[in-house]
């Protein structure tokens, strides 16, 4: 939590593999020590078994260029802590490796006094993230084959 | 110098890292259409740096150079 | 998740006591085998140790005209299941009871095929829950006394 | 008719819930007035069978009646 102080702090938003939901009641239980906080706002990636051209979507495998995407996440987190200032935390994670449908694979989470800065804040990480991040996702069909994921 | 390469273009390229002497960044994306088969009809971005890139730009031969298909996190 | 299917059912949305991080993350897993979302997007409302007057909030007594509260929730459900027709599901529960500063009192949580319906549905419930839902908080003070909350 | 209190109108009355005989909206506000001190200074709304009414009404008596403080929900 006293690394909120410092949003410039460089961190690594990856994670091998999916994002149980027990990781999620951890990260929320942490905050329960910051009393100046009104509203939690959280969104999360799950992968959907799309079909496409008559194949579905078994599993995506995701694969990054970290450096770059941790930079990019750097530049995102201090444009949102300056466009929302009463946002208190901001916590990104994305997964690597082979995330099967109905698995998490992306979780955003924003904290503030109140709840109109926590949404909008996690609104413009969430899209910048898809945006910006130089992350890449390859489709795996249940009957073989795959498609490269492309945001857009 | 050594290019990175991702997703779809490192499959087409069967590598994800490959060894080319460009001087320039024009001179980079006409060695890599040559090198990586069909490259010309993709969409893709070249990093120079960790930051995307779209003029031309001379090369020192120190910098960290990626080649990039689209983006498809979250 | 069959319930899914009636959006119009009679729910409770009250619960006695704080929201726990485990409960939260029981919900989100059961969604696991929903293959055709891609999004969730959660809020959760976390009473804050305000300072009123000089004096700092330890709790809130949350009390409820539960019968008319449940029979808004039907009613903003309904408006959200036809406003976000790609909204797969949606839930929403509220703490009664005390509930101590850093704990969570308030749970919305939509879940969609893309991001945009879930986003846009959790911001709409959670205005009009807040709007709509006969609940009243009693804000008891560590120093003792209280001051009886109110939304806007 | 009983009529439910809520909240902080609870408080001032001492109960969550008293026996008013009124016979419209207008006259359960008199009446409440008389009962709950310092009520007409307060916001506070009437809901009739679990819908908030604002203009007068006639009652039957087998109404659902609630009189609620401002709501904190949330």
């Amino acid at each position: 939590m006293m690394s909120e102080a410092k949003p410039h702090r460089k961190r690594d938003i990856f994670v091998e593999g999916a994002i149980a939901p027990s990781f999620i009641a951890d990260n929320i239980a942490k905050h329960a020590t910051r009393h100046d906080i009104g509203a939690h706002e959280i969104f999360l990636g799950q992968v959907r078994a799309d079909v496409i051209d008559g194949r579905s979507v078994d599993a995506i495998e995701y694969t990054a260029y970290a450096d770059m995407a941790n930079e990019q996440m750097t530049a995102i987190r201090e444009e949102a802590f300056t466009r929302w200032p009463e946002m208190t935390c901001l916590h990104v994670h994305h997964s690597l490796g082979t995330i099967k449908a109905g698995e998490l694979c992306f979780f955003v989470f924003a904290s503030a006094s109140h709840r109109q800065q926590a949404r909008e804040a996690v609104a413009y990480v969430t899209d910048e993230v898809k945006k910006r991040l130089p992350i890449f996702g390859k489709e795996v069909f249940t009957e073989g084959g795959h498609v490269w994921k492309q945001n857009l | 110098m050594e290019v990175l390469l991702f997703g779809l273009i490192a499959e087409k390229a069967g590598a994800d890292r490959i060894q080319l002497d460009a001087s320039s960044l024009d001179q980079l994306r006409a060695l890599l259409s040559a090198r990586v088969e069909g490259l010309a009809q993709m969409s893709y971005a070249i990093a120079v740096d960790r930051r995307v890139v779209q003029n031309d730009m001379p090369f020192t031969g120190a910098e960290e150079i990626a080649v990039l298909p689209p983006f498809a996190g979250g």
